[in-house]
């Protein structure tokens, strides 16, 4: 297992570990021989293999190593520096070597993973461990640098994951911003009427979570308000808050809505669908989005408001507030914050059922999606509860169709998660209000969390009948009399083996889930990634899910992928905590890969300056040179390709640094 | 002309690429290509900067010159670097190196640059297998050997005669 | 004690490198007083033949220019290498290839073929071409053979020091024979000129804008051309940035923007791609093809970046010139 | 960009309007279609049943000759059936998804001295002229547009099936946005990509005949004036069988049944000879014109 000699010059003295991490790196790659290579190459003292390099035994190797044989340089062949790069950095700075003297081959990721051919996966490594080794020549003992963290954090939006996050961060005594672009927080959640699979009124467990935060006295909630831009970076984040106005005076305003019965513009003159009631309702230009909003204060919309829009009304609002909270005159207000965190709780996008023409959506008027049938059924909702068709009457036969914009290559190809348990709740739900019959039809049943299975046999035995099969198209094409007049499903029930019409009254489309039509906006402002799919990327599936690749800024709920409400709470629980993680610590430590300029080399020829997107370069007038900040420095290296004398170099990246690591891939390859 | 002479390409020529790949976006990818078990040609040999702008022209040329066929440059997509913009300044230079390298003699499809976000691990996989085929295809990089004083040991080849004589060609 | 003894010597060159030595003006009094010009070729009579009878190591130190292409070249610097103990490479040719080293971008048959049958200025309808031997009823003549590239004297032979420029500021060159007559030499290989770029100590660096982004290049003829202003903010491609000082800024004096003569400083390896990532970098567009518009004004990037060191570039000649050759 | 024609059995012979009215169209347009010199069967039909990899190999053919004869040209072959243009491209996609099918077709065509690089674009003429031409130059077009007639715009099963390279595959709108734009009213229905009984209407006559019946009747209850089609045997068995269809169902279904191509020719103000509109059975009643 050890292969050992001389070094020929005193001052290197390089370790060089070759993990198998199990079978991952191992059954690929040649360890020993990629060993036995390392163990030859200029100035390593030792080669090693072994099994789970980052394990405690595997750590405690390469510190005995340094300290028994000397060693001052360490090279880790193992996976992405993404991963484990602290883990060795830490180990050797536990027995006083410089974590800067540490340097991560990925023969996993970037190897064993991905090479078919055992041959060449091992000739690969083998040039990585060269470069690695070469590279380690030019490293320099640089000092991590400790930057004090600001203790507040910001939570930009306000639905039940950002609620829920609130909260906790709140109750543990850190001040919190709460960001939410609606006049009110709830999201989505407060639109629905019930919660699968225990049925609970929506309403009854929201309701109370959004006042504690209305109350709490660590809350600062910011309804209708959007960022606007954010600067600096972990621990210390600039956000530019962007208050919009509501033209309402919301420390007077008590919610009696005296000013919306007052508000001129008649109901069913009133053009705009309301959006809390998804259009099958309308509202005035001043109201309240719902009975619970919180605040529980109107607002007015400037496109609807005769007097913001033409500057002419008689202003029976005014009159009818005894508060005086109407305030024509108000403007947005753009307000700074400073943060040390951010959790990002943007949640999602109703997939647009128009988009698929051949169910009808819009064309038809009795083809609901899901969302609607919430309001339908609510007692507070447009009916009152009751579910009526758009004619008034009641359905007799309903289809409900799941995935719909899921799972279909032409629109998303990704499984929206919540909407088998979605459409169940629907079945349930117009059962039981109108006692039809009901038909669900389904492609795959996804019923996998606690007590979902059991509710799914409880619809079962509620008599909804199942057909499997992906729905060809709703139409009203009749081929018989009895399908006159009705909404016809065509699907082929994939377990009969036959294509089934089924004539109903009302159509049910569970929805998917998407991103939010402005995630690319939100990804950018924030500078985070996207997935494929335009869901917020998690830092690592499995080990990072509530982080993203920008220190300091995590994600909780839907905005992450779609989830359903019990998976994002716990989801904004991780994030809280993880923010709590950061913020109660109190400092963070930057990578000191920051770049500096060579004083002697330098000539002043100011082509870095405008180079730098943090503007931390500037010109020494008395030196005539440039100057580096390093405190604004975030160590892209920019300036450094640019520098047309090489005077200004990169921490961790100098040019010798990648010109050796250049001549040690190629030099075995 | 001599330009037009080609060599023929070895059975087992496996082209030599190497990858600049921003840390941020592209080798994040590159290990999502790894964790997603998507294979790909063994021909890439990565280095990884903190970003695009990072990756310096004279990189690239020292890459050709100590042996590689090709080189591939990563960065976040525009709009999406971690630094703002160090992958603009990227594009800035690889559109003028192109040019230098044209006049050059090296083939346009030695050097390349992709913008792949992390998210992208089967681009890195589609990307990697295109470009070790078509170097494949172009055959190993033959540049000009830098000629190196004897020191001792034997002096430069002398050239070959004057072209070829043309009949009655001395007057 | 004799004086030490010095050569002067030309391979490729234009003749300018020679010129700048009477440009020591009064200055060369002195030399001639301190040195004995044992071989000088341009201005005094001796023969190859006189070099070959000296002793090696006979000179103190021989100036070499102009780059190296033919046979005789590779033959006389190895001769003078052996015969002096500093060789130095005098100029741009020899330091780095020169303009002569823009020929690397042409094969040598493309080269021949032009000389003596494509340019406009040719008449040879024999298609007559250069033989390095010829025999002739008054005996056999030979010619130095042409190869297959241009070559910078460090390619050939060891060299001590250079000296760069074209042709070579007076001052520097008044340096480097004070410095060997005094035995205060820097180390071997050391360029005899500042390690700073032309910016440092350019008149013109305060009207340089501290952002200064490029919109355009333009070439000096189109633009009236401000004796004072910055010439790269004025538009002009000016390669100062990334160019040894030490010229006397002759170039910018003159109103004219700086093409690189002197060569890079010395940390960076290649000049021609070290100002390219400068000068690329500051195009003032995100936009392909604003970018591409923008670089529309340096129509010749090679011939620009590498207008006086193609040899000694990275890439070093285009690649496939010599492959009709059978080098590869 | 160059334009060859395919024709195919189909156009020289029981479609023959198809052939006269795209010819005519596209001449009008500037853009003349030449056809494809020594083309040979598209290789659908019963080919593809009995040896599918002789019947792609049949229809490189005609890819490797457009290739030929386009030089180092981009070119369009432009297929107005639907079983050609299906096949063609199935041909071409699958010779480069399929090494074993593409060795096995190169081979075949080397022994006929040909070879084929896979430069060719199968096009379909309504790919072509809502999207090369544009719906903007074919508005320009139509001297006399078709003023409010009632369009069922049939597409058949395979000109987006399985391969949607220019339209969706549940719902294309390509010929509804190209009538449209020349003054047509494209009725609403549903069954655009129905099965029009394809070759039942030989072999099983009285399922092909119902599957007829459905197409018709459902336009004539929509409101259509007339069916557009883009395919011919959609057009042939639309049309050729509504006698029969009547007596069997005990229903009316006379329904003038047209190539879109004709009714496109006609807003362009071609006449109908030149158009092959005086072929139909059932007269375009000109009155909605």
């Amino acid at each position: 297992m050890i292969m050992e000699k001389k070094s020929p010059q005193e001052e290197l003295r390089i370790g060089v570990y070759v993990c198998h991490c199990g079978a991952n790196i191992a059954s690929k790659v040649d360890v020993e021989s990629t060993r036995d290579f390392a163990a030859k190459l200029p100035h390593v003292t030792v080669a090693r293999d072994y099994k789970f390099a980052c394990s405690d035994p595997g750590q405690e190797l390469i510190q005995k190593d340094i300290k028994e044989l000397g060693l001052n340089r360490v090279v880790v062949a193992s996976c992405s520096p993404q991963l484990h790069e602290k883990t060795f950095r830490n180990a050797c700075a536990d027995v006083g070597l410089s974590p800067f003297y540490v340097q991560m081959a990925n023969i996993r990721e970037h190897v064993s993973w991905v090479t078919e051919d055992p041959e060449l996966a091992t000739r690969k490594a083998k040039s990585l461990v060269a470069a690695a080794v070469r590279r380690l020549a030019f490293a320099a003992p640089l000092e991590t640098k400790r930057v004090p963290v600001h203790p507040d954090v910001l939570i930009v939006g306000g639905g039940i994951a950002g609620i829920h996050a609130s909260l906790i961060l709140a109750n543990a005594g850190r001040k919190v911003f709460l960001v939410e672009r609606e006049p009110t927080i709830g999201g989505h959640m407060a639109q629905f009427d019930k919660t699968f699979p225990t049925m609970d009124c929506a309403a009854c467990i929201l309701t109370p979570k959004m006042s504690d935060v209305k109350n709490h006295p660590n809350i600062m909630m910011w309804t209708y308000s959007e960022v606007e831009e954010v600067a600096g970076f972990t621990g210390n984040f600039k956000v530019t808050v962007r208050r919009k106005a509501r033209y309402i005076k919301e420390e007077l305003c008590v919610g009696c809505n005296d000013c919306v019965e007052a508000c001129v513009l008649k109901k069913d003159r009133v053009q705009v669908p309301d959006e809390f009631n998804v259009g099958l309702s309308r509202r005035k230009a001043v109201y309240m989005p719902f009975p619970q909003s919180t605040p529980a204060c109107v607002v007015i919309d400037p496109e609807q408001c005769l007097q913001l829009m033409k500057g002419k009304c008689a202003q029976t609002c005014v009159e009818a507030c005894e508060r005086a909270a109407i305030d024509f005159d108000q403007s947005d207000e753009i307000v700074e914050i400073d943060v040390g965190a951010i959790i990002i709780a943007t949640g999602y996008k109703p997939f647009e059922a128009r988009r698929i023409a051949e169910y009808g959506y819009g064309k038809f008027a009795n083809v609901y999606t899901t969302l609607e049938i919430e309001r339908l059924v609510n007692a507070s909702g447009p009916t009152g509860g009751e579910l009526r068709l758009r004619d008034g009457t009641t359905p007799k036969v309903a289809g409900v169709i799941h995935c719909v914009g899921s799972r279909d290559r032409r629109y998303n190809p990704y499984c929206s998660n919540v909407c088998c348990m979605g459409a169940l709740k629907m079945a349930h739900l117009i059962k039981e209000r109108t006692g039809a019959e009901v038909f669900n039809f389904y492609v795959d049943m996804r019923t996998a969390f606690k007590g979902y299975e059991e509710f799914y046999d409880q619809i079962l035995s509620e008599g909804v009948q199942f057909v499997r099969g992906r729905v060809a198209e709703v139409t009203d094409w009749a081929m018989t009399d009895e399908e006159k007049g009705k909404l016809v499903i065509r699907v082929e029930d994939t377990l009969v083996g036959v294509a089934r019409r089924i004539p109903v009254d009302m159509v049910v489309l569970a929805i998917g889930l998407e991103p939010q039509a402005d995630a690319g906006e939100i990804q950018r402002k924030f500078n985070i990634s996207c997935s494929n799919e335009g869901f917020f990327l998690e830092r690592h599936p499995k080990l990072g899910p509530v982080s993203t690749f920008t220190d300091g800024i995590f994600l909780a709920g839907a905005c992450q992928g779609p989830k359903d409400i019990p998976e994002t709470v716990a989801q904004a629980g991780a994030a809280a905590a993880e923010a709590l993680c950061l913020v109660d610590k109190g400092f963070v430590e930057i990578e000191p890969n920051t770049a500096w300029i060579d004083e002697e080399v330098c000539s002043g020829c100011k082509t870095c300056i405008p180079l730098c997107p943090f503007k931390a370069i500037s010109r020494d007038e008395e030196k005539r040179i440039a100057v580096i900040n390093e405190a604004l420095c975030k160590g892209c290296g920019t300036c450094v390709a640019a520098c047309p004398s090489g005077a200004a170099q990169q921490n961790l990246f100098t040019d010798e640094q990648i010109y050796e690591e250049i001549e040690g891939v190629l030099s075995y390859a | 002309m001599p330009d037009d002479v080609s060599l023929p390409i070895a059975e087992d020529f496996q082209p030599r690429i190497i990858a600049f790949f921003c840390n941020w976006c592209t080798y994040t990818a590159s290990d999502l290509a790894g964790t997603s078990r998507m294979t790909y040609a063994p021909n890439t040999r990565v280095i990884r900067v903190m970003c695009s702008g990072r990756i310096d022209p004279q990189f690239v040329l020292a890459a050709l010159r100590k042996g590689a066929d090709g080189v591939l440059l990563g960065g976040c997509h525009p709009g999406d670097c971690h630094y703002q913009a160090g992958n603009y300044k990227c594009l800035r230079r690889f559109r003028l190196l192109k040019r230098l390298l044209t006049q050059l003699g090296i083939e346009e499809e030695r050097v390349r640059l992709e913008w792949i976000a992390a998210s992208e691990g089967d681009r890195v996989q589609k990307v990697t297998n295109e470009m070790v085929e078509q170097i494949r295809k172009l055959g190993p990089l033959r540049l000009e050997k830098i000629p190196t004083h004897p020191n001792g040991e034997a002096a430069p080849a002398p050239a070959e005669p004057m072209a070829t004589a043309t009949e009655g060609a001395v007057s | 004690m004799s004086k030490p003894k010095a050569g002067f010597y030309w391979c490729a060159s234009c003749g300018g490198c020679e010129e700048s030595v009477v440009d020591l003006a009064e200055a060369i009094l002195d030399v001639v007083d301190a040195i004995d010009f044992v071989f000088f070729p341009v201005a005094m009579d001796f023969k190859r033949e006189d070099v070959e009878a000296m002793e090696d190591g006979e000179m103190t130190v021989c100036f070499i220019n102009g780059a190296l292409r033919t046979s005789e070249h590779r033959e006389m610097a190895e001769l003078l290498r052996r015969k002096s103990q500093f060789l130095i490479a005098y100029g741009s040719c020899s330091y780095q290839g020169g303009i002569p080293g823009l020929a690397n971008l042409y094969s040598r048959s493309q080269i021949l073929d032009f000389v003596y049958g494509g340019s406009p200025s040719t008449a040879n309808p024999e298609g007559n071409r250069p033989q390095p031997h010829f025999h002739a009823p008054e005996g056999d003549l030979e010619l130095p053979t042409f190869d297959s590239e241009v070559k910078a004297l460090d390619q050939v032979v060891d060299v001590d020091f250079y000296l760069p420029g074209c042709a070579p500021p007076p001052s520097l060159l008044k340096a480097a024979v004070e410095a060997l007559l005094s035995g205060e030499l820097p180390p071997k290989g050391s360029v005899l000129a500042p390690d700073k770029a032309l910016c440092e100590d350019c008149p013109r660096i305060d009207s340089k804008p501290n952002e200064p982004l490029i919109s355009e290049f333009k070439r000096p003829w189109e633009i009236e051309i401000d004796h004072e202003k910055c010439l790269l903010a004025q538009g002009l491609l000016c390669l100062g940035p990334a160019t040894r000082s030490g010229c006397d800024h002759v170039c910018i004096n003159g109103n004219m923007p700086c093409t690189g003569c002197m060569g890079p400083v010395s940390r960076v390896q290649d000049h021609g791609s070290a100002i390219l990532s400068a000068l690329a970098s500051l195009i003032d567009s995100d936009d392909p093809q604003k970018i591409d518009d923008v670089l529309e004004g340096i129509p010749d990037p090679a011939g620009t970046f590498y207008r006086y060191g193609l040899p000694h570039s990275t890439l070093f000649a285009k690649c496939g010139i010599t492959q009709g050759n059978g080098e590869t | 960009m160059k334009y060859l024609y395919y024709p195919g059995c189909s156009l020289k012979g029981t479609s023959r309007g198809y052939e006269e009215s795209i010819l005519a169209i596209f001449e009008k347009l500037q853009l003349p279609l030449q056809e494809l010199e020594g083309w040979n069967c598209c290789g659908a039909t019963a080919y593809m049943a009995v040896d599918e990899i002789k019947a792609l190999a049949l229809a490189a053919r005609n890819l490797a000759l457009a290739e030929q004869v386009a030089g180092n040209e981009p070119v369009s072959l432009v297929a107005p059936c639907n079983s050609c243009y299906l096949v063609l491209s199935k041909a071409q996609r699958h010779m480069e998804e399929f090494e074993d099918i593409g060795d096995v077709i190169v081979k075949a065509m080397r022994e006929a001295g040909l070879r084929y690089e896979g430069h060719v674009h199968v096009r379909h003429p309504l790919d072509v002229l809502v999207n090369d031409v544009g719906l903007d130059a074919l508005r320009r077009a139509a001297s006399q547009p078709l003023n409010g007639l009632k369009v069922a715009c049939y597409y058949g099963c395979q000109v987006v099936r399985p391969y949607a390279t220019f339209d969706d595959q549940h719902n294309p709108q390509t010929m509804h946005e190209l009538l449209k734009a020349v003054g047509a009213e494209p009725v609403d229905w549903s069954l655009g990509t129905r099965c029009c009984g394809g070759s039942l209407t030989g072999t099983i006559e009285k399922a092909g005949l119902r599957l007829c019946y459905i197409l018709l009747r459902e336009a004539k209850v929509r409101g259509a004036d007339a069916v557009a089609t883009c395919c011919p045997l959609c057009q042939f068995n639309l049309e050729c069988y509504q006698g029969q269809i009547a007596s069997m169902f005990g229903d009316e279904v006379d329904i003038p049944v047209t190539y879109f191509s004709q009714l496109l020719g006609k807003a362009m103000g071609i006449d109908e000879r030149t158009l092959g509109l005086k072929r139909l059975f059932v007269p375009l009643t000109t009155a909605a014109v």
